[in-house]
């Protein structure tokens, strides 16, 4: 027999000011099943909790009701309290008679009646609550993180100096992402290679980190605490544990004219077999099979074979795939530059001295293709005009997409600097919408490029580029001033938006979280969970997650690493017990709940006779993944699916206890 | 009571069922609606389609309403307040005339009102069923599902009428067989002529195509035979053949209601249902269609007449006509009786 | 039958003037809402019941068949707006139904006017006033003479 | 029509005796000659019994979902084009194998009303068929294994006669009156649940009105229970319900089911162009969701 217990609480005049508490009390007193009614000034204060704990106590009370403030305030207060007593927490039920009462009604007579109602509503729901228990799942203390970037190194390192094994996967031959393609960083021009290589270093060195780089993630399956994945190691044809770095094989390599580099934005060549920078890590090269003559012509060319002394190079080498259990996964699959080609008068593509942000960083890069020094990519001379190009493809709805790349502002203003820095006398201009240099020693920077280093900020867009003798006529309108201008430059720079990683999308769909129309990663909760995606032990960080600057990719690889080393820190994974359970009995196995799973929460479970002979197939809940959001229970035509804390019974009681 | 016999004109007839119902009774007769013919409340004699073999359902609706209401409540505080549904059955103030109904619906009332005061007397029925006051009339063509013969009735059976009415030509002969059936044509016997038996057509010899002794023989001894799992592949566990039954009288007791007030109701049950006899364990002791359509089997040719020593049909042939998938109760019943 | 409805369950106390209204909202958007309208002092009109569930996904049709059998004027459903479910999709699939059970509802004679839908964040507290206001005023301008299929 | 009938005889048999099925659901002579009724076929001596005409109304699909026929494995079905699109439905929602089944397609140029060829109706013609048939698109199903053709002749469609042309009239009335067509036609409901039992997609092994914690689904037979009965069980088939018709058929009571499925089945169309039936690799209609999905009537 239930024997609950009402608890109004006046929260000093708040509710009591229009909400007749006594009344409200007679009223839960006349309610079959309830055995105790009282009101208090301030129910969530120590003596409120105490008053509480003593009736479950004294009253042997098997569910409370308090007619309170927002179950969003309150609720665990209370629940905790009930949880001293020994009452399952899941039989406390807060009526929500402040927020949704007493401070949005004024006639005081039918606040009461309100209150009365969501008073007895809540009665029968906690008449039929169920002791829930909370899910723990195992946790395989074992971590993977997807993408070599700057936050993906700092998500490893966290989890690897946390004492947890990690295993680092990236695409391309080496580790470093885009942050070692860039020359020196903005607010402070430190050089990016001079504080990226030690990290780089670092994980190759670490032993708890697993390195797999030339290596994709195929496949993923599982829950929370047991992610099964395959690994697909590319047949990178060099025994790495043999491979010295020497360099022999790929000055061997006759293929030396022919493929461009794309570390070095296609602005040099490289080998077939080839590293991509001087600092990769590992420095093992890599043999592309789809450019190397031996793999071209038959088997013919073993130049690098010849060169190479400690005989590593294998031709027979195949893809290999390596499958692990990990217990959380960090997805940093970071960024890619859009397509300038949309942008057709601004002759990208066609003028090879329009180049982007990217080509310029690497033009200005001392390991570059120009060593450090400034080059048309045309004639190899010097620039002694440039025109910078803010926001192009960023926050234009019309070609581009809609959102701020957030970066540009200050690389385009670094790009200015160094150019002035590197060529004296020189002279940029910037064209831009509007300046955003919002972080520490960001807009002294800018003003910095500004005033003292002469760059010429005009604020309004490039209509049109052509070339005329040699010079790139930027045509483009200055707003402040009214203005039309039209510069000869030698160099135009675009500041091009940044949009995710190409394949990031089926990335996400591998994993199984979610991700917005653009294709980036999309947080648990934008504010208050931007570590967490929307599956339980799948942490994002870097610009997979959108435009964010290096500080900020590595915050969130130190937050995605922290938010794992705190999952485990425990054995289990605690999950809310509020999940989805099936009625075997009844479940007909249509399976729409798996269609309207956006949690992959729900298998098939084969039901088997003692002979082993499959009677019946039905939906299983997987406790890990199911987050209690119910549309499963929509979905159900027969109702053999049901969420507990929200039972259809439950619901039903609400209902029919509104009767009038 | 001894019968009566009378002769009335067909016209007279009508005046009879019109003064009926201007004197206040509910007459209840075959009426055409969407394409079929139901019974229903007429409000003129014409309204009646007395050409139709039957109408579709049974009126056994107005012996076990579809739901009955067999109590109300309500809490006012603590206490509970019960008003008792048969109240509104006795204060009906209107009598019931079944008019143009057929022999074989007739028979079923008294079938049914056995199981009905056997252990419990069940007052909501002896209210409705006394109220009830039934003029049949005598069928000329029975069709081929017909078997009320074999059921040992017949077309021309007065068994559960309270008056029977025979065609012939321009006129009817009614054999008034209760005293019930006296009561209600005694204010308007001047549009009757009264008669004698002899000047009554005689009965015709009505075959039978098998002897239900014989299926009732197959019954006692094969609980377990092939012959139902088979048979009863096609059917589809729909509950139309009991639901349209003048006989079925299954129910099912539910209480409907919210915190402050509601009501216990009856409604109509049937055996055909997978949940009939599911049990709260899960188990059901009636598996297939094929135990469950033997169950019906048994009960209206074995069980019922070896306790109430009637059948508990009347071979009215509704459930083989209306069966999705053409499932024959009388091809049934006659191969059962061959086996 | 001709002699209907011997004790059917009757309703009182409920007309159009003063209309039971029944709210299903999902429990992270659309309550909290409705918590903030509280926050913020605003003040609506006191017809509205609130059952809160955790998603508008979980709000099943038969919830508002069940809230007009219980003598509600008017139901609500209200959850986050596309694209920030809680859940990712719940209120996506809930749309799609509602869209499909609304018509059906149309069909079979419920006056579309009795059933709302709505979009409202968490930040939304005006937007949840406003809803409940119109909602109200809408059921209360309505022809109280008219029944439908779920009580008489 | 012989011919059809032997052809379905030789198939069965065939499947039976190389032992493909172990049972062969198809239609024999019923109780009258204008009626036909299911056969289930497990010796190849039987096959003969089977047979095929414009009095074949049941969909024989429909018992696809009875546990004493699943344990039969793998089974032959015969099936007109309109059931066959059930067959489908149920591979899409996995209550049957596409490898457990072998589809015999039969041509079918329209079915005759079964309340007509009882009045003794055998000519098949837009008059006498069933609005189904003149609007059906698949007189030659959609997936068989084997095709039996039709020795019946052509449908002729004029165009006269509007199929479910009540959907329009209802679709023009006011509420009121809207509600007030319904109420009558439910207060006849006798709650037999023939219309779940005879659709294909009812498959449920428990109905939501036999659940009774809670019991959702008043139990009264009464207008109240009725409609919500009806109200639920045209919820559950939108976008599901493939046209067969054989709720309404069975309904003892003669209210006019197809006209609720086939306004929704026109509604789903209309709002998410999506038709029942027609692919069993397409996802369901309502397990599904676009995010530019229909929008207009949330505020």
């Amino acid at each position: 027999m239930a024997r609950i217990g009402v608890f109004v609480c006046w929260c000093g005049s708040n509710i009591a000011g229009t909400v007749d508490v006594a009344k409200v009390t007679e009223e839960a007193k006349k309610v079959p099943g309830v055995v105790t009614a009282v009101d208090y000034k301030y129910m969530c204060s120590d003596p409120g909790q105490n008053s509480l704990r003593n009736m479950i106590k004294e009253q042997k009370l098997t569910g409370v009701v308090l007619a309170a403030c927002s179950p969003h305030m309150h609720e665990n207060t209370f629940r905790k309290a009930a949880v001293k007593e020994g009452l399952n927490p899941y039989f406390v039920e807060i009526a929500n008679i402040r927020e949704q009462v007493s401070w949005v009604h004024e006639d005081k007579e039918r606040a009461t009646q309100k209150a009365v109602d969501l008073m007895k509503m809540m009665v029968e729901k906690v008449k039929r609550d169920r002791p829930i228990e909370d899910v723990r799942v195992p946790l395989n203390k074992k971590a993977l993180v997807i993408g070599g970037g700057i936050s993906g190194i700092q998500a490893a390192l966290d989890i690897a100096n946390g004492g947890v094994e990690v295993l680092l996967v990236e695409k391309e031959p080496s580790i470093g992402g885009r942050m070692i393609q860039l020359d020196e960083t903005f607010p402070t021009l430190d050089c990016s290679s001079c504080i990226m290589t030690p990290k780089m270093v670092e994980v190759n060195q670490h032993p708890n980190i697993k390195l797999y780089t030339y290596s994709e993630v195929e496949d993923v399956s599982g829950y929370i605490g047991n992610f099964k994945v395959k690994i697909k190691k590319k047949a990178r044809s060099v025994v790495e544990k043999d491979c010295t770095g020497c360099g022999d094989c790929w000055n061997a390599c006759p293929m030396h004219k022919n493929v461009k580099s794309e570390f070095n934005m296609n602005l040099s060549e490289r080998t077939a077999i080839y590293v991509p920078f001087p600092q990769a890590v590992p420095l093992v090269p890599v043999l592309d099979r789809s450019v190397c003559l031996h793999f071209k012509k038959g088997g013919k060319c073993v130049k690098c074979y010849e060169a190479c002394g400690p005989k590593c190079i294998d031709f027979d080498i195949k893809d290999e795939i390596i499958e692990e259990t990990v217990g959380a996964i960090v997805a940093s699959t970071g960024y890619d530059l859009m397509d300038n080609s949309l942008y057709g008068e601004y002759g990208y593509g066609k003028y090879k001295d329009v180049v982007s942000g990217l080509q310029f960083e690497r033009l200005l890069s001392a390991s570059g293709p120009t060593e450090g020094v400034i080059k048309r990519p045309s004639d190899g001379t010097t620039p002694q005009t440039i025109v910078f190009i803010q926001c192009v493809g960023s926050r234009d709805p019309e070609k581009g997409v809609p959102y701020c790349s957030k970066v540009c502002c200050m690389y385009t203003a670094k790009h200015a600097k160094l150019f002035a820095h590197k060529v004296h006398g020189s002279q940029s201009y910037v064209f831009y919408i509007d300046i955003r240099a919002t972080s520490k020693g960001y807009e002294e920077f800018v003003r910095g490029t500004m005033e003292q280093d002469g760059a010429v900020y005009l604020r309004g867009r490039v209509s049109r580029i052509y070339e005329d003798e040699g010079k790139l006529i930027v045509k483009g309108a200055d707003t402040l001033s009214g203005n039309q201008v039209e510069i000869a430059a030698d160099m135009v720079v675009l500041a091009t938006g940044v949009i995710p990683k190409k394949g990031s999308d089926k990335v996400a769909q591998m994993l199984g979280i979610s991700y917005d129309k653009y294709g980036f990663f999309t947080e648990s909760h934008p504010k208050l969970r931007p570590a967490e995606s929307s599956t339980a032990g799948i942490y994002l960080a870097g610009m997979a997650q959108g435009p964010r600057d290096i500080p900020e990719s590595v915050v969130s690889g130190s937050a995605a690493a922290s938010k794992i080393l705190g999952l485990f820190s425990k054995n289990e994974y605690e999950v809310e017990g509020t999940i989805a359970s099936v009625n075997e009995a009844t479940c007909v196995a249509c399976f729409y709940c798996q269609r309207v799973c956006g949690f992959s929460a729900i298998s098939r479970k084969e039901i088997k006779d003692r002979s082993g002979k499959v009677i019946k197939v039905v939906a299983s809940v997987n406790p890990g993944l199911c987050t209690g959001c119910g549309a499963c229970v929509n979905a159900c035509f027969s109702k053999s699916i049901d969420v507990k804390g929200f039972m259809d019974d439950q619901i039903y009681a609400e209902i029919k206890s509104l009767a009038i | 009571m001894e019968e009566k016999y009378f002769e009335i004109e067909a016209e007279n007839l009508k005046k009879f069922v019109n003064s009926l119902i201007s004197d206040n009774f509910n007459v209840i007769a075959p009426k055409d609606k969407d394409g079929d013919t139901f019974y229903g409340k007429i409000d003129k004699f014409d309204e009646a389609n007395l050409d139709i073999l039957l109408p579709k359902m049974s009126y056994k609706e107005y012996l076990l309403p579809k739901t009955e209401t067999l109590f109300e409540y309500s809490f006012s505080g603590a206490d509970v307040d019960i008003k008792d549904g048969l109240a509104s059955v006795t204060g009906e103030n209107k009598k019931r005339v079944i008019f143009g109904g057929r022999p074989c619906d007739a028979a079923a009332g008294p079938i049914m009102e056995k199981v009905f005061n056997w252990d419990y007397r069940d007052e909501f029925f002896n209210e409705r069923f006394k109220n009830l006051t039934i003029i049949s009339i005598a069928c000329e063509k029975p069709d081929n599902y017909c078997f009320c013969t074999e059921m040992q009735l017949s077309p021309e059976s007065s068994y559960g009428s309270d008056i029977l009415l025979k065609k012939e030509g321009n006129k009817y002969f009614a054999a008034v067989v209760s005293e019930k059936g006296l009561e209600l044509i005694t204010p308007y016997l001047s549009l009757f002529k009264e008669t004698t038996k002899d000047k009554v057509p005689a009965d015709k010899d009505w075959k039978k195509i098998f002897e239900i002794e014989k299926t009732k023989g197959f019954l006692d001894k094969n609980f377990e035979h092939n012959y139902f799992q088979d048979r009863f592949l096609s059917c589809i566990g729909c509950g139309i053949c009991t639901y349209i039954c003048p006989t079925c009288h299954c129910f099912d007791i539910q209480d409907e209601g919210n915190l402050k007030e509601g009501r216990r109701i009856r409604n109509w049950d049937s055996c055909q249902f997978a949940i009939f006899t599911l049990h709260t364990s899960g188990h059901n002791p009636r598996v297939t269609q094929g135990d469950r359509y033997r169950q019906r089997l048994m009960h209206k040719f074995k069980i019922y007449s070896e306790k109430f020593n009637k059948y508990l049909c009347v071979g009215c042939g509704r459930c083989s006509r209306n069966c999705p998938e053409d499932i024959d109760l009388k091809e049934i019943a006659r191969d059962l009786s061959l086996l | 039958m001709e002699d209907k409805k011997e004790g059917t369950v009757k309703s009182e106390g409920n007309n159009v003037s003063d209309p039971r209204i029944i709210a299903f909202v999902c429990n992270w958007c659309t309550y909290s809402g409705a918590d903030l309208a509280g926050t913020s002092r605003m003040k609506y009109s006191d017809n509205v019941r609130v059952i809160k569930l955790p998603c508008s996904g979980r709000i099943d049709p038969l919830f508002i068949i069940e809230a007009f059998k219980k003598g509600a004027k008017g139901v609500l459903v209200s959850g986050c707006h596309p694209g920030d479910c809680h859940y990712i999709s719940g209120n996506y699939h809930s749309r799609r139904k509602y869209a499909a059970f609304r018509d059906l509802l149309g069909f079979l004679g419920v006056d579309l006017n009795r059933i709302e839908f709505s979009w409202i964040s968490a930040s939304e507290g005006n937007k949840w006033v406003s809803v409940i206001n119109e909602f109200t005023d809408k059921i209360k301008s309505l022809n109280d003479n008219s029944s439908d299929i779920f009580k008489k | 029509m012989a011919n059809t009938d032997e052809k379905l005889q030789k198939i069965a048999n065939d499947l039976l005796e190389s032992g493909e099925v172990s049972l062969v659901i198809g239609y024999t002579k019923g109780s009258n000659p204008q009626r036909m009724r299911p056969a289930f076929i497990t010796k190849t001596e039987d096959a003969g019994r089977l047979s095929f005409s414009r009095y074949a109304v049941q969909d024989l699909a429909v018992f696809l979902k009875k546990p004493e026929v699943k344990k039969f494995g793998k089974i032959g079905i015969v099936v007109k084009g309109c059931d066959e699109k059930a067959l489908n439905a149920l591979i899409q929602e996995y209550q049957v194998s596409r490898d457990n089944i072998k589809i015999i397609g039969v041509e079918c140029n329209g079915i005759i009303r079964q309340n007509l060829a009882d009045k003794g109706e055998t000519a098949v013609s837009e008059a006498t068929v069933y609005d189904k048939c003149l609007i059906c698109n698949e007189h030659t199903p959609i997936l068989y294994d084997y095709l039996v053709e039709s020795g019946e002749p052509k449908l002729n469609v004029s165009g006269n006669i509007k199929p479910y042309a009540k959907i329009e009239e209802l679709d023009a009335m006011s509420p009121e009156e809207k509600n007030s067509f319904w109420e009558k036609e439910f207060d006849k409901c006798i709650k037999c649940y023939a219309c779940r039992q005879a659709c294909p997609l009812c498959y449920c092994s428990r109905c939501i009105v036999e659940k009774n914690m809670p019991q959702w689904i008043d139990t009264n037979l009464e207008e109240t229970g009725n409609a919500q009965w009806n109200l639920i069980r045209a919820y559950h088939l939108s976008g599901r319900c493939i046209g067969c018709g054989e709720c309404e058929r069975a309904c003892p009571v003669n209210i006019p089911l197809m006209m609720i499925n086939e306004k929704m089945a026109r509604d789903t169309y209309e709002l998410f162009g999506y038709k029942s039936g027609l692919d069993i690799n397409a996802k369901p209609v309502f397990g599904v969701f676009s995010e530019s999905d229909f929008n207009e009537f949330i505020k």
